[in-house]
């Protein structure tokens, strides 16, 4: 081999690489990177970024029922549950305040998997930059909701299947208070 | 071969040394003895446990213990694990980073995490916090700072660059200081999370 | 075809006869010297911005990325956003910095960059002062740098600048010397140290296509790369060793001076290697001047190429490489082209790739600590081994 | 008098002042905040001590105060180039905790994201050790080109591209689908193209071979003393590679071989990570074709899923270790019956391979201390902890 | 090309060369004036220069002005159109002697220190050189027969001459001095190999 055989063989290369950059296809050695905020790669379905509250329908009939279980198993701590109580001090299903702080989170999807109401789920959203983190990154309950159409929205997959299972749910639960409600009528329960 | 025939072999080759078998590993009962068993281990053409993969300290509460896991690259065998148990106010327990070259840095980490001394190593200060740290954070006994309560001292500091106190936590400061105490958060007790 | 070649000529001259129309014959004389100096001044840094732009724009593509494209179209404005930001910069002197030296440093590297320029014959007729003492006068300006990097590095008060200077005197030192061995050949042949004339020599044939000329441009290519401290041979500045280099503690604009010094030698020793091998101005159909700049943006583009493609030397090896590998091949290269002049014909190819060729073998025999060892990898299995040789 | 006189014929009139640098924290190479304390003797280095510990968070007393299953994201932050590896590890330490026993079809994904992971890892591992030795960021982009489309694959399984937390114990956190690994499929079939592209960059260049041949040697002896693991134990020539040893989750069923070096110098370390990512090609290629449609965790331990504090192990200790990319990762875990561990201890191949950088940089250059740092192959999430 | 007429010298003698000299006397009386008073203070900012070698307290600082004072020499040497003397005075003496200078005081003093002292032992010595060297100048210019009225132009010396004349007239101080520097060029060699072997 002649001395400086390779180094011309590694010029080649980058030769090659300079001049694929113009016309192939990003996998086969042309460019690879994206003019980020014009153009953007598609997120994947299961991207996870920081995490948010789904409601049906209206804010106010959020499914969240305040039982703390999310803020006892996130790793960081981040989250903070204060639950609503009527006029005599009761306590009610719903949260009166959630806040994340999202400086705090990691973004492990701990919330979303431990729900057992499948309130919580892990959003999209990520470009969340913001001078002050003390106030603009503490979100609250109101900036924490969105509705299950944007759920369906950015994560079809995951939320037709919670959809179909609270559905599911939603009948054996009816179909159970029509049996509680008429136990005293003979007749069998009709098969679903 | 097993944990019992291993023990026996060591008490045979090393008279004097007693060990006992403490959930598959083999607890030294003197400190002192540390070395003689390792070496044995590490020569004997029998073991030949040339690495020393982990040395890690545990706080018991009643003492301190330092385990060793220990395995053969030549015969492709192991783990040995050793451990070694000490008293809480004097926690001597022999090095092996003359032995094992490996054992420096991880000896260095359980004398910086847990205050385990050992003896004879040739570079024992610190090795993840700085010196002049108080305490031995991994240890069970160790209380933190509480970041939610100022001291005198981080009022000072806070004023000094401009930063304006609110009066209670100002009082609060001065009271702790008076009586001599630190900030210091309750560590979380097992299960009391729950 | 004629007026496009003397566009700037023609320029200059009539610019002087409207002004010898009204005015006394001494500040035509004066205002010769003015137009030409001011000519270089101005494009002496125009042409160090857009290399900035060059060569971030095909080190990109080397890498499969676009480069710089938010500033202007293509980016063509972020030299001068470049330029805005380092001007507006805090301009940091470091507590215990020596602040004369500090200072001094910055202007007194730019200026020998921007005399090389005085000699460089752009076009035909294009010299700003054709010294018969050309290339000579090029080497000794470019040496004066070396006392500007030594005041920055010592100045700076920063032991990461210290390493910095240390490192590029040893290596502007030795790599001063393979590079005027490698020159000589081309005096020789010339018969004259005026670059006018070293072109006017080449009227018949381009240096380089000559086995000396080829060797030649080789051993003075490296060292021009080496001396302006430029991949693979940047070690004064190795970003991963010793921060920046004898420039570390520079901030602002006196970090742009540095940095114009480094790209304006770019080009005047791509220039330089233009004139003395590759013809100068000469070639068809195009004018002299766009001629002599495409030769000498090809030659930087090779400098870029370097960039993106190589590792850089370490610093023993760097003076190994020039003292036991380039110094001696010059050398050796100086003889050929004595036995090329005095040899006929066929001979003269025969002979001189005969004692090239042989000699380069030897001399990386020799080297042996530099030419890549051969290794034998075994893949063990569980039993069997395999060998891969690497 | 006479002290002055002594120390005049002592020293030699041509010796020259010692100078001491700090390489760090701030420093483009230490690879994060590492504090490289160097003895220069010109440049010829005299001494190294590292200083460390500016990413200490005490890692191990965090985890001992959360769930087991909360600790899985915090070891993702570990070696945050190579989280699958580290799930991986402390998955296993679990289970061996417990008793778990994980399917089939969990352990393919496994073994697959583990190798590729390999691939990200010893891919921009080059790339980095080619900018310590001065190349103006090319491999680091031809390897982070490559690494790219592993983490759009990792993004589009786990929902992160670099702190994944897909492991589970007894499974994987979601299912792979037909068309993810399809996805991998292809890539895997261009890998080896790719690395020859790399290879022809740099294997042969005369610049790198002179830079790294016969430069930070390491002994096979000292290596094995010194606890050393991973491809950098395997550059020196010893054989030992923890997916043979311990036959850990399903590595029997794939033949694959074991790359060993020749001298244990850098240039062998960067030559048998290459060649170990050819071998992890091997094991992708057999996986891919193996992996059958079952479940992606055990149904058992789906339940722990929902309810991580109902997760007790019984009293006892286990040390669970993987083939890292950077070496023996080990996890040893002690448990007292409660939701959480009694004490958690991470084996860090990152810290431990570190014990001999001063072996190997003294009498080399500074340029050199950099690059046997570049080619130990330091995580500073890991080492510091 | 006609259309632009040439038609004042001093533009034409700029044009096409050094071989038509301009004879405008005002012309000449002003350049000459120019270059006489650039010499003048190129030969004072050398003798501050070198005064400040001596004087200045930092030996970086005054090895810098010993840079000056080298840079100045040329300069006269330009001025007395010995331009390639000038040239390898720059080369030699700023590229690479003071180069070197430099280099060896970073080398061998203290580096930390913000000053570099400058220490001298041998005042006494020194003094009794530069004053056997005053009285060789002296001597020298002296004897000198200056000439009442030198030619006005002299032909300079090309590198051609001074070529010729090394390898004729001065063959054997130029082979000597060859000698020397390639038995220094051993020395150095030796000295460096001896500081690794044991």
């Amino acid at each position: 081999m002649i001395f400086g055989s390779g180094i011309i063989r590694g010029m080649f290369v980058t030769l090659k690489n300079f001049a694929t950059s113009y016309f192939r296809k990003p996998d086969e050695g042309g460019l690879f990177t994206v003019e980020y905020p014009e153009k953007r790669i598609p997120l994947k379905e299961r991207f996870r970024s920081f995490p948010f509250l789904v409601y049906d329908g209206t804010p106010e009939n959020l499914r969240c029922t305040a039982c703390d279980i999310c803020a006892r198993e996130c790793p960081p701590k981040c989250i903070y549950v204060v639950r609503a109580a009527d006029q005599d001090g009761r306590p009610l299903r719903r949260p009166a305040a959630f806040t994340i702080d999202y400086s705090v989170c990691m973004n492990c999807g701990m919330c979303e998997e431990v729900c057992p109401f499948d309130s919580i789920f892990m959003d999209h959203e990520f470009e969340i930059a913001s001078q002050d983190r003390y106030r603009e990154l503490v979100y609250t309950l109101t900036k924490l909701l969105k509705s299950n159409e944007y759920f369906n929205n950015i994560r079809p997959r995951d939320a037709q299947a919670v959809d179909k299972k609270r559905r599911e749910a939603e009948e054996k639960k009816k179909l159970a208070a029509a049996q509680a409600a008429k136990p005293k009528l003979d007749e069998p329960p009709k098969p679903v | 071969m097993n944990i019992s025939e291993i023990k026996s072999k060591i008490e045979s080759a090393l008279p004097g040394v007693s060990v006992k078998i403490v959930s598959q590993s083999l607890l030294v009962e003197k400190p002192g003895n540390l070395t003689r068993v390792v070496r044995y281990l590490k020569d004997s053409p029998e073991f030949r446990m040339d690495y020393l993969a982990s040395v890690t300290g545990a706080d018991y509460l009643d003492y301190l213990e330092s385990v060793y896991h220990l395995y053969s690259m030549a015969k492709k065998t192991g783990p040995i694990v050793l451990r070694v148990r000490v008293r809480r106010d004097e926690p001597k327990i022999p090095s092996l980073a003359r032995i094992y070259r490996g054992a420096e840095f991880q000896e260095r980490e359980a004398y910086d995490l847990f205050g385990i001394l050992y003896e004879n190593h040739p570079d024992l200060r610190r090795l993840f916090l700085w010196e002049g740290f108080e305490g031995f954070p991994l240890r069970k006994d160790y209380l933190q700072e509480d970041s939610e309560i100022l001291e005198a001292e981080d009022i000072q500091w806070l004023e000094e660059h401009g930063i304006p106190i609110p009066e209670d936590i100002r009082k609060q400061a001065h009271e702790l200081k008076q009586q001599g105490l630190r900030a210091l958060a309750q560590k979380p007790t097992k299960e009391s999370g729950v | 075809m004629e007026y496009l070649d003397q566009l700037f000529v023609f320029a200059k001259r009539l610019m002087l006869d409207l002004l010898a129309r009204f005015l006394p014959d001494w500040i035509v004389l004066v205002a010769s010297m003015v137009i030409s100096i001011v000519a270089i001044l101005i494009f002496a840094p125009l042409t160090m911005m857009y290399l900035t732009l060059l060569e971030r724009k095909v080190v990109g593509r080397i890498q499969n990325r676009i480069g710089p494209n938010r500033v202007g179209k293509f980016g063509l404005l972020q030299p001068i956003a470049d330029g805005i930001k380092m001007l507006t910069k805090e301009d940091i002197v470091p507590f215990q910095a020596d602040p004369v030296l500090h200072f001094l440093a910055p202007v007194i590297i730019v200026m020998p960059a921007l005399l090389i320029f005085a000699v460089i014959p752009f076009g035909r007729g294009m010299t700003a002062v054709d010294l018969n003492i050309g290339i000579l006068y090029f080497i000794a300006v470019s040496s004066i740098s070396t006392i500007a990097i030594f005041m920055a590095s010592w100045g700076s008060r920063n032991k990461f600048s210290l390493l910095g200077g240390m490192r590029t005197v040893a290596q502007m030192i030795s790599y001063e010397v393979p590079m005027v061995l490698s020159v000589v050949p081309v005096i020789l042949v010339a018969e004259t140290l005026s670059t006018n004339a070293i072109i006017e020599a080449q009227s018949a044939g381009w240096f380089v296509w000559t086995p000396w000329g080829l060797a030649g441009f080789l051993i003075f290519f490296l060292c021009a790369v080496a001396e302006c401290n430029r991949s693979p041979f940047d070690i004064p500045e190795a970003e991963s060793e010793i921060v920046a280099g004898f420039h570390t503690e520079y901030s602002g604009i006196k970090f742009a001076l540095f940095y114009m010094a480094e790209f304006i030698s770019v080009f005047a020793v791509s220039a330089l290697a233009v004139t003395l091998f590759l013809g100068g101005w000469k070639g068809p159909w195009l004018p002299s001047w766009l001629w002599f700049l495409l030769k000498a943006y090809a030659l930087i583009g090779v400098m870029f190429w370097f960039r993106g493609t190589l590792p850089r030397f370490r610093v023993d090896q760097l003076m190994g490489l020039a003292w036991k590998f380039l110094l001696p091949l010059a050398l050796i290269n100086i003889f050929v082209v004595g036995f090329w002049y005095f040899s006929p014909g066929l001979w003269k190819w025969v002979g001189s790739l005969g004692i090239l060729g042989p000699s380069f073998w030897i001399f990386t025999k020799l080297n042996r600590s530099y030419v890549p060892e051969n290794r034998v990898y075994r893949l063990a299995e569980d039993e069997n081994n395999e060998t891969v040789g690497a | 008098m006479d002290e002055k006189t002594v120390t005049v014929q002592d020293t030699n009139p041509m010796d020259t002042e010692t100078l001491e640098v700090n390489f760090g924290p701030q420093h483009p190479s230490t690879h994060g905040v590492f504090r490289m304390n160097i003895v220069l003797d010109g440049e010829t280095i005299v001494s190294v001590k590292p200083v460390m510990g500016y990413l200490h968070r005490n890692h191990e007393q965090i985890a001992e105060n959360l769930t087991y299953a909360a600790v899985m994201p915090y070891t993702d932050r570990l070696d945050y180039f190579n989280s699958m590896a580290n799930n991986f590890g402390y998955a296993l330490a679990v289970e061996k905790l417990a008793r778990i026993e994980v399917p089939e079809r969990a352990q393919y994904i496994r073994v697959i994201m583990a190798e590729l992971t390999r691939l990200v890892n010893h891919v921009s591992v080059i790339g980095f050790l080619l900018n310590d030795l001065g190349a103006f960021f090319t491999p680091v982009l031809y390897a982070f080109r490559e690494r790219e489309k592993i983490l759009d694959i990792f993004e589009a399984i786990s929902g992160s591209r670099m702190m994944c937390n897909y492991f589970r114990f007894g499974g994987v956190k979601r299912d792979v689908s037909d068309a993810d690994l399809e996805q991998i499929r292809k890539i895997v079939q261009k890998f080896p193209a790719f690395l020859d592209e790399f290879e022809a960059l740099l294997t042969k260049n005369e610049i790198l071979c002179m830079r790294c041949q016969n430069v930070g040697v390491l002994p096979p002896d000292l290596a094995v003393n010194a606890s050393i693991t991973g491809p950098v134990l395997r550059a020196s020539g010893v054989n030992y590679d923890i997916r043979k040893v311990d036959r850990y989750s399903i590595y029997e069923r794939f033949s694959f071989r074991i790359p060993l070096g020749d001298k244990g110098d850098v240039y062998d370390r960067y030559y048998v990570r290459i060649l170990e990512m050819r071998e992890s090609v091997k094991i992708l290629e057999q996986a891919l074709k193996g992996i059958r449609p079952g479940e992606f965790i055990h149904p058992k331990s789906t339940s722990f899923l929902k309810l991580p504090r109902n997760f007790k192990p019984p009293v006892g200790e286990a040390y669970g270790r993987v083939e890292s990319p950077k070496g023996e990762l080990g996890y040893y875990l002690v448990s007292d019956g409660t939701p959480q561990p009694w004490r958690y201890h991470v084996r860090s191949p990152s810290l431990i391979n570190l014990t001999v950088l001063e072996d190997l940089c003294v009498g080399h250059k500074v340029a050199d201390a950099i690059i046997i740092l570049g080619s130990i192959d330091i995580i500073l999430g890991e080492l510091d902890r | 090309m006609g259309a632009i007429s040439t038609n004042n010298r001093v533009g034409s003698a700029i044009l096409h060369g050094r071989n038509c000299v301009p004879t405008l006397k005002d012309v000449m009386a002003f350049l000459e004036t120019l270059i006489k008073i650039a010499v003048y203070a190129v030969m004072a900012v050398t003798i501050v220069a070198a005064i400040g070698v001596v004087t200045l307290h930092n030996l970086f600082h005054s090895a810098l002005a010993l840079v000056g004072v080298l840079l100045g020499i040329a300069g006269v040497y330009l001025a007395l159109q010995a331009d390639f003397l000038a040239g390898i005075q720059v080369l030699i003496y700023v590229g690479a002697v003071m180069t070197l200078v430099i280099y060896a005081i970073m080398l061998t003093q203290r580096l930390g220190d913000k000053n570099i002292p400058q220490t001298n032992r041998q005042g006494f010595a020194a003094a009794i050189v530069t004053l056997l060297l005053l009285y060789l100048l002296i001597g020298t210019v002296c004897r000198t027969p200056w000439l009442a009225n030198p030619p006005a132009r002299h032909i300079p010396a090309s590198a051609l001459d001074l070529g010729q004349a090394l390898m004729t007239t001065y063959v054997f101080p130029f082979e000597a001095i060859s000698v020397i520097l390639i038995a220094a060029l051993i020395g150095a060699i030796v000295i460096a190999k001896k500081e690794r072997e044991p």
